[in-house]
């Protein structure tokens, strides 16, 4: 059961979301935040991030070497949990299997032609051009023992060098986390860690504000106020990757017309929703990724304005409105679907009637999938904390996600993938952003805050961006 | 006695049967295609369709039914794609909560319904009597999902008396146990009330009471004996009913059941624990059938072989 | 038996006092409000060694009669007025803890179906030696022989063996042996029989009332036998009183009863019995009882009644004895209640119905 | 003849046979339908009254308390929900598609059930088999399993529900239907009829399916509160009906999770429910005292 | 009925002839799985000619109600054949049955379960007409409702009335006028009468007698009720076991009774007007054998003071001895009574409980 036979002492931390499977090359949770949680725990990267700047991970250094190379040297004294040593042809080895397997992290491989290990402590990779992002990537290359690497009982109970080793895991309830006390960074605070998955959100809040539980992230905007002020209880809040979008689809009818588009944009009074609905919990977007991610650049939010709405539609031919429908997931994020419910709300102002369609997952992704939608809300993550994950893949036209074709932007953004971090790179991704902004690909109402909420006790904790804190550093009072 | 139960067998396998098509059909008829949340929403047709192939979605239906059916035979029901390892095993690990769950469930409305049953029989039509029957026809009403929060909120939060989630203590199923049986209990009360009513109203209690046989003994002895055919057979439906109806209760108290697990997987498609967790579902249903109908020989001295 | 007029005078007869004794009693249903009488005013002396016959029609109140006598009336059913004793004792105010005590020694009784009136979960052993154990405090082992011995002078052959059969597994026939038996257990001063024998087959049935007068004669007891069947009654009983809508209208010695009746409803009742000697048409009784509650003034029997005349129509006849009594048996008292009691009579031996 | 017409009266006071028998009906019976009428006249009227739409939002107001007013000055007896929509206008519309749900449900349920169950329990042999192993088949599957699947496969609508849930259900009516058509087959009347020369549908129109219906309509006063039960659960699990309909099983879904903090939201159609569900289950109960004499206290 | 018959001459031809009729019931076998063959009549022969009374008697389960089902078509016959007025039932198809029909009709035992609850008295009575349409038209149904209530001694108004608020004889009556609305030939009345009182039970077979008189109705009558049988019965046949075992008119049947369970029969009914006599009194002893497992032989014999090593070996056929038409199925029916009087005498010596309670009473 969930928690049960975790040692005393153990630190209980309740994420929003179940994890299913910690195969660190599934596809399916390649980008799974309650994964990568657990992930990170248990598997070392070469490169880790802390804040907003790149540390040394498995790898002790590295370096580039011309436009179409890069060497990485390991740090001695890492061991797998099973106690052997973690060599240059481990790291070889996953990056050859992650680059057959096919899922949201494709693309970020896609560049890189192949890696070899000189000898046990080198790795070189080649790319077939400039990779600027290579270090960034490679935050979310999980090392595992080279005979591991496809072995399918990594679902259940992984090999990796990280602080902490499986000790139990039952899908979609919790994971049982212990201490590796041969660590190379140092034993983690707590002898071990606990994981349980508690879907229903009063439950959960209940658990927190009880002990029952020392961590819970995200506590849903509209919750804060029960854990706030609560006894023994600390609230902190850090604006997240994570965000809403609404795209439109715009290989449809009438969403083929970018007035229209931005007609739906004015006609939403977004700063209300966000103040109303999220209050502390989000914050208004001012560009289609959150502000904290790399290559950022702020744009002119739409002017809530309906009789402008309105004389954009007439522009197009729709003086009388339309009728459309959207679509999401409830589970998408937190009050998803009072989101929804109030923009088409807003609509229904200026005369556009929307359909609301709250599908299950695996019909959502379905129809995402053959742009058989007129509007798509979802929330999305950036993981890697860079505009290249999001911007560089989403809005491709080759990649077609959303029926938009823009060939100045594709070269836009094939410039900035190959250039290196800098401020070359960002203004080229604040080009990309102004212009999907301007065109109205989308709507981009919030970005998530996210809210921790841990007993006052622990120590150590620093709340991330990305969702996954390092819980290795958590102790207790 | 012998061929009464291979007579149920029959009749249990053809159920079982007609489950398991059932499930095969109806799980492929949900549309939403596995091998998309395999591979995630970024893969190429290739992939998608190595995926397909390595999970047998590619075959034809009749193809992909008739290997089914020779997994079960073979005791083999696919592997998960979601959680890796063999469906059925994933399933048998979690069934234990969940039998936990509906037996303790099970033992708390035993418990209840039949002291409120019996004292709503010695006094029908008094205040008890009257706040049972209404209760248990409120206590049917309840969505189990909000009385459940409500129980978390008024005895995790509120009282701090038990724990919400599952921590391991023995007290942890005591909420969700009562949430699954409340609507029953209220129910069982009522049948005990009115078999007990039914039966002490009965020739042979009078006998009793013309022979001297106090009040007392009447009703728990010679009327008991009676209502516990009846109620023997509705305990084991209450079972099945129990570990059926477990699938909210499980996703509400977060309990590492087999109810959670289903849905879990209904929503991910994952067609072998579906099938897997159901069959286990019939199955226990069927074997507490048979269960009932055998206890019933012991327990009812009037029954024959021929009663079947 | 004897019966007495309103004002209680007592026959004459050397009989032993009675064993129970029922005086005006009056029993209702419904007693908020709108009471509906069912038994009204019946006077019955249960005397030890004379079996006591119970006839009339269904819904005459025959059962409701015997059941107040073991304080067993169903629920709903009160004792309006009139008195109940037994063994010498008025059971009026009587706990429940009292009735008990009196269960089974003083009264006991034998119910119409054996198959309900047995607890189907339980052996018949169990449910006969069930009375010695609670009653008595007999041992385990004491209380089964007893129980196997009493098997065996009820004539249920194979007592051993029976004792750990479940009802279902014995004949009608046996079961109400079984039940018989269980009412014996304790050697009640008063033995009430509730149509013992409706259920059963003519030739079980013969057997049966065979037993039951035997036992009967053995011991020694008072006993009531009720009975819609005027056959049955014929064959055991020495006394007979006759019931109609709650009343008794007629009592007396069996042969006094059946040769002379003086009631005309009494009379009635044989000559709707198909007689040999008398083929053609039979001569029933006309109409049908009232229901309870919607009694007629004056004599219940009245709108049926070809005698009939106004003072019927307006006065209930009390149950006097006969002036004429006639010769015979001393044993009981023919007493009747109806104003024309002479003129039925005289025309007794008439097969004529007045018109 | 010598018994004449004349002498034969009606006797009034029967109690062989409960039909028709007027019997006192308690007070609980009144009251429960007096609780049921008064919600379906909410149903019928409330919303003309008191309207909903479902579509306008109005964020600045929501999760107000019952009895708060709002910006505009109107005063929110039940409340208003997380997005700022009055919570009694809500459970007006929403005890329509409850009510209709559930009435609708049991209705189809009921019909076919009563159709198979008629048939299976007059005739026997094989078309009894196979609607009795069809029956077990689809009771050893978990029903809210099959509603989750069903529901699935054919997406969110109020149709939809309705068929789903119905389908669920028809067996619990289609053994009720069997046993009474079971009992019925055996008696004599029905004998006489045959004898009479009556034919099969005869039989089973003219004196089978009356003595179904008591029955039947004591389940069905069950089931229409099951029914309102799964329709919530259905919610809950995200299939149940579409967003921009309202109806007190999902109200009590969206709202559960502000059972903390905006308790009204959740709990007022659960009481809602809890109240017409008891009600007409309070008037089933009488429904069978009456019915079956026995059964009395 | 013999006593009172003033109707129309009595056609000699047999209306219904029965021959080696075995009818019953298919249980679950002991295994459980194949059904098994219970034949609760066990080849009974009978005849019944039109206006005549033919009584069956017998005690309870000896298969009275099963013949009385397979007569009037309720039951498919296992072997045998039933034949009213000359078609035979069981090979004739379901459309010739039916125009036998309305010829053929059958009062039950219990008037309360036997009428619809649920339909008002006109209903009852008229639901014949809308069977075998075109017999009453629609519109004269009212009135001849009401002329059938008067036949049968029911006021008229009765007619819109529903059953509950009729007494048991009123049902019964009710139940014969809707028995009669066809204008059957046979009534097959099953305990017609055993359900009732005595007063009420006078007045319905006046009835019956009065409409065969008036109809010419036969009637096949069912019944444990000798001091009733006798009454009105033509013929009496007894039955045992689902075999008939004596057979005569009235007067031969009771009064110089043939088949020692006959005997039996007659001495252990109560009557109001003989006193048995316990000297005289047959005692049967044991228990009636299941139809399932009859007795080898003589059916009886397991329960007969009379029973001899031939009677386990040797059915006795249904046998006519000399004068008249009173056959017996004995071995031992030539005998006289006296011979038979002894040799029960000697049985009751034979063990048994019956002996014991003798003794004690
Ligand atoms: N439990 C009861 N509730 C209401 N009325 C009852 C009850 N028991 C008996 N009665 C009524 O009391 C009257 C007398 O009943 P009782 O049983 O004494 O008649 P009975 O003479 O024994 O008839 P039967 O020969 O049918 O047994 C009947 O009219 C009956 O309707
Ligand atoms: N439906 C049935 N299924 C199996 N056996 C039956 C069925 N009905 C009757 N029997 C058996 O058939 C035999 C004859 O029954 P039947 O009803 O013809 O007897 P009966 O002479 O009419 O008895 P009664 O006097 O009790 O009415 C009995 O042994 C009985 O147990
Ligand atoms: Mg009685
Ligand atoms: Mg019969």
């Amino acid at each position: 059961g969930v928690g049960s036979g975790a040692p005393r002492g153990a630190l209980r931390a309740a994420f929003g979301q179940p994890v299913t499977d910690l195969d660190p090359y599934n596809a399916a949770t390649a980008v799974d935040e309650a994964s990568l949680i657990v992930k990170r725990l248990v598997f070392d990267t070469l490169v880790r991030r802390e804040g907003k700047t790149l540390v040394p991970g498995l790898a002790a250094k590295w370096r580039r070497d011309g436009d179409t190379r890069w060497v990485f040297t390991l740090r001695r004294g890492a061991v797998f949990h099973d106690g052997s040593a973690v060599t240059a042809r481990d790291v070889v080895a996953c990056l050859e299997h992650t680059r057959t397997v096919v899922s949201a992290q494709t693309p970020l491989w896609a560049t890189v032609t192949g890696a070899e290990a000189p000898d046990d402590r080198t790795v070189v990779f080649t790319t077939d051009g400039p990779l600027g992002s290579l270090p960034v990537n490679l935050t979310l290359l999980f090392i595992v023992p080279a005979r591991r690497v496809a072995d399918p009982a990594q679902k259940r109970s992984p090999i990796g060098s990280g602080p902490f080793r499986v000790t139990g895991f039952t899908p979609s309830t919790s994971v049982e986390l212990a201490r590796f006390d041969d660590y190379w960074g140092g034993r983690a605070e707590s002898p071990a860690v606990s994981m349980p998955y508690i879907a229903e959100t009063s439950t959960a809040i209940t658990a927190l504000r009880n002990g029952d539980i020392d961590l819970l992230w995200p506590v849903p905007p509209d919750q804060l106020p029960e854990v706030t002020g609560v006894p023994g209880i600390a609230v902190e809040s850090v604006p997240s990757w994570t965000y809403y979008f609404n795209w439109f689809n715009c290989s449809r009818k009438p969403f083929t017309d970018p007035d229209v588009r931005r007609a739906l944009c004015h006609a939403v009074n977004v700063p209300q929703i966000v103040e109303s609905l999220f209050g502390p919990g989000g914050r208004q977007m001012r560009a289609p990724l959150p502000a904290t991610v790399a290559g950022h650049a702020a744009q002119e939010p739409w002017a809530y304005d309906p009789a402008a709405a309105r004389r954009l539609l007439a522009r197009a031919g729709l003086g009388r409105g339309f009728t459309t429908s959207m679509m999401w997931f409830d589970a998408t994020g937190p009050l998803a679907r009072e989101l929804a419910q109030a923009m088409i709300s807003a609509w229904a102002g200026i005369g556009v009637t929307v359909r609301p369609q709250s599908i299950e997952k695996a019909m959502w992704l379905e129809r995402l999938n053959s742009l058989d939608w007129d509007m798509n809300l979802q929330t999305n993550t950036v993981t890697t904390g860079d505009a290249a994950f999001t911007i560089g893949r989403l809005y491709d036209s080759k990649a077609n996600r959303l029926g938009y074709r823009n060939p100045d932007l594709d070269a836009v953004l094939a410039r900035a993938a190959a250039t290196p971090e800098g401020p070359e790179r960002d203004a080229l991704y604040g080009d990309a952003c102004a212009t999907i902004w301007s065109d109205a690909v989308g709507l981009f109402p919030v970005t998530l805050v996210t809210g921790y909420g841990r007993a006052r006790e622990l120590t150590g904790f620093t709340p991330a961006a990305n969702n996954q804190p390092d819980l290795a550093v958590v102790g207790r009072r | 006695m012998g061929a009464f139960l291979a007579k149920r067998l029959a009749q249990a396998v053809v159920v079982a049967f007609g489950a398991l098509t059932l499930v095969f059909v109806i799980v492929r008829a949900v549309p939403g295609d596995p091998a998309k949340l395999i591979v995630g929403p970024d893969a190429s047709a290739g992939q998608l369709e190595s995926v397909r192939s390595d999970f047998g979605l590619d075959d034809p239906l009749w193809r992909q039914y008739v290997d089914h059916l020779g997994g079960i035979v073979r005791g083999d029901l696919g592997d998960s794609w979601r959680l890796g390892g063999s469906a059925l095993t994933n399933t048998l690990d979690r069934f234990p909560a969940t039998l936990t769950l509906a037996l303790a469930a099970l033992v708390l409305t035993v418990a209840i319904g039949i002291t409120l049953g019996m004292l709503c029989a010695r006094r029908p039509g008094k205040v008890l009597d009257l706040v049972v029957s209404t209760g248990s026809l409120a206590g049917q009403a309840i969505p189990s999902f909000w009385l459940g929060i409500v129980l978390i909120l008024l005895f995790a939060r509120h009282l701090d008396w038990l724990p919400a989630t599952v921590d391991g203590s023995p007290a942890a199923v005591l909420l969700p146990a009562f949430t699954l049986s409340l609507p029953f209990i209220g129910w069982l009360a009522r049948l005990v009330r009115s078999s007990a009513l039914e039966e002490g109203a009965k020739d042979y209690a009078r006998t009793a009471r013309a022979k001297g046989v106090p009040e007392g003994t009447i009703q728990y002895v010679h009327v008991g004996r009676n209502i516990a055919i009846p109620v023997v057979t509705v305990l084991g439906l209450l079972m099945g009913n129990f570990i059926a109806n477990a699938v909210i209760i499980e996703v509400v108290f977060s309990w590492p059941g087999i109810g959670s697990l289903m849905v879990d997987a209904i929503t991910n498609r994952d067609y072998a624990v579906v099938e897997a967790a159901i069959l286990t579902i019939t199955l226990s249903y069927i074997v507490l059938n048979l269960f009932v109908d055998v206890v019933y020989f012991v327990i009812d001295p009037r029954l024959t072989p021929e009663d079947a | 038996m004897s019966s007495t007029a309103g004002d209680g005078v007592r026959t004459t007869g050397a009989e032993r006092s009675p064993a129970a004794r029922l005086r005006g009693l009056h029993i209702g249903f419904g007693g908020r409000g709108g009471e509906r009488p069912v038994v009204r005013g019946v006077d019955l002396d249960l005397v030890p060694g004379r079996v006591t016959a119970l006839v009339g029609e269904s819904g005459s109140g025959k059962s409701l009669t015997a059941l107040a006598l073991m304080g067993l009336l169903p629920a709903g059913a009160r004792v309006g007025a009139g008195s109940v004793e037994i063994d010498g004792r008025d059971t009026a105010g009587f706990t429940d803890a009292q009735w008990r005590r009196l269960r089974g020694t003083k009264v006991a009784m034998v119910f119409q179906d054996p198959m309900a009136a047995l607890n189907p979960s339980f052996t018949v052993g169990w449910q006969i030696a069930e009375t010695l154990r609670r009653r008595r405090g007999t041992g385990r082992r004491a209380a089964r022989e007893q129980t196997v011995e009493l098997m065996r002078t009820v004539g249920i052959p194979d007592a051993e063996h029976k004792y750990r059969a479940y009802p279902h597994e014995l004949s009608g026939g046996m079961r109400q042996r079984a039940v018989i038996a269980m009412a014996l257990t304790l050697d009640p001063a008063v033995l009430l029989a509730d149509e013992p024998t409706t259920a059963l087959d003519v030739t079980v049935q013969a057997q049966i009332l065979r037993l039951l007068a035997a036992r009967q004669a053995d011991t020694g007891m008072a006993m009531l036998l009720v009975s819609h069947d005027l056959g049955v009654v014929a064959r055991v009983a020495q006394d007979v009183a006759v019931m109609y809508a709650g009343r008794i209208v007629e009592t007396g010695a069996l042969d006094d009863v059946y040769t002379g009746p003086a009631h005309p409803y009494t009379r009635g009742l044989l000559d709707a019995v198909p007689d040999p000697a008398r083929p053609g048409r039979l001569v029933p009784i006309d109409g049908q009882p009232p229901a309870p509650g919607h009694r007629p003034a004056g004599c219940a029997f009245a709108p049926r009644c070809p005698y009939a005349t106004e003072t019927c129509r307006t006065d209930d006849p009390p149950l006097v004895p006969l002036a004429a009594s006639r010769p015979g048996p001393a044993t009981g008292q023919h007493s009747v209640a109806c104003h024309h009691s002479d003129r039925v009579l005289d025309r007794a031996t008439s097969t004529e119905v007045p018109s | 003849m010598s018994s004449t017409a004349a002498a034969d009266r009606p006797a009034a006071a029967r109690t062989r046979s409960a039909l028709g028998t007027a019997r006192r009906v308690p007070v609980r019976v009144w009251i429960g339908g007096g609780v049921l009428a008064l919600f379906v006249l909410a149903a019928v009227v409330g919303p003309v009254l008191h309207p909903y739409d479902p579509v306008a939002t109005d964020l600045p107001n929501r999760l107000l308390a019952p009895g708060e007013r709002t910006e505009a000055g109107a005063v929110a007896w039940l409340g208003t929900d997380q997005m700022g929509r009055d919570l009694l206008a809500n459970l007006l519309a929403g005890s329509r598609i409850s009510l209709l749900v559930a009435c609708a449900t049991v209705l189809v349920g009921g019909a076919v059930g009563l159709v198979v169950g008629l048939v299976s329990g007059y005739f026997g042999g094989w078309p009894d088999t196979i609607a009795s192993r069809v029956g077990d088949i689809q009771l050893a599957f978990p029903s809210i399993l099959l509603a989750i699947l069903l529901a699935g496969v054919l997406g969110p609508s109020v149709t939809n529900i309705v068929v789903t849930l119905a389908i669920t259900r028809w067996v619990v009516f289609a053994r009720v239907a069997r046993a009474s058509a079971m009992a019925t087959r055996r008696l004599d009347f029905v004998d006489s009829a045959r004898v009479l020369g009556a034919g099969h549908l005869r039989i089973m129109v003219r004196h089978v399916l009356p003595s179904c219906w008591q029955p039947l309509l004591v389940a069905a006063t069950v089931q229409v509160g099951l029914v309102m039960v799964a329709e919530a659960s259905l919610s809950f699990l995200g299939l149940g009906v579409p967003v921009d309909t309202s109806s007190w099983g999902a109200t009590v879904s969206v709202g559960r999770d502000y059972l903390g903090s905006a308790w009204w939201i959740s709990t007022m159609p659960a009481v809602a429910l809890a109240l017409v569900v008891t009600a007409v289950g309070v008037i089933g109960d009488g429904f069978r005292d009456v019915s079956d004499p026995r059964s009395r206290i | 009925m013999s006593a009172t018959r003033t109707g129309p001459p009595v056609a000699d031809a047999a209306l219904l002839r029965i021959r080696g009729l075995h009818a019953g019931y298919t249980v679950p076998g002991r295994s459980g799985l194949r059904r098994r063959r219970v034949d609760a009549v066990a080849g009974v022969d009978l005849t019944v000619r039109a206006g005549q009374t033919v009584c069956v008697v017998g005690e309870s389960g000896c298969g009275k109600s099963t013949l009385a089902r397979s007569v009037v078509g309720l039951l498919e016959p296992f072997a045998g054949s039933v034949s009213f007025a000359g078609l035979d039932l069981a090979s004739a198809g379901r459309r010739q049955r039916r125009r036998v029909a309305h010829d053929l009709q059958m009062v039950f035992q219990d008037p309360y379960t036997s009428l619809n609850p649920r339909m008002r008295v006109a209903d009852i009575v008229a639901e014949g007409w809308r069977i075998h349409r075109g017999r009453v038209a629609p519109g004269d149904h009212a009135a001849e409702v009401a002329r059938l209530l008067g036949l049968v001694g029911l006021d008229p108004s009765y007619a819109g009335h529903r059953l509950h608020e009729l007494s048991g004889g009123q049902c019964q009556r009710v139940s014969i006028a809707r028995a009669l609305a066809l204008r059957p030939r046979l009534v097959v009345c099953d305990e017609a009468v055993s359900a009732l009182d005595v007063s009420v039970r006078a007045q319905i077979l006046n009835l019956l007698a009065d409409l065969q008189g008036e109809l010419g109705i036969a009637y096949l009558f069912i019944s444990h009720d000798l001091d009733v049988v006798r009454h009105i019965a033509d013929e009496v046949a007894v039955m045992y076991l689902g075999t008939i075992v004596e057979r005569g008119t009235a007067a031969q049947v009771f009064g110089d009774p043939q088949h020692p369970y006959t005997r039996a029969l007659l001495s252990a009914a109560p009557s109001v007007r003989d006193r048995p006599d316990s000297a005289t009194e047959v005692a049967l002893t044991g228990e009636v054998p299941s139809p399932a497992a009859p007795p080898s032989g003589c059916r009886f014999r397991t329960r007969c003071p009379l029973a001899a090593d031939v009677c386990a070996t040797e059915a006795p056929g249904l046998r006519a001895r000399g004068d008249g038409e009173h056959p017996a199925a004995c071995h031992f029916a030539g005998q006289g009574a006296a011979a038979a009087a002894s040799a029960e005498a000697a049985s009751v010596e034979a063990a048994s409980v019956e002996a014991a309670e003798e003794k004690q009473a």
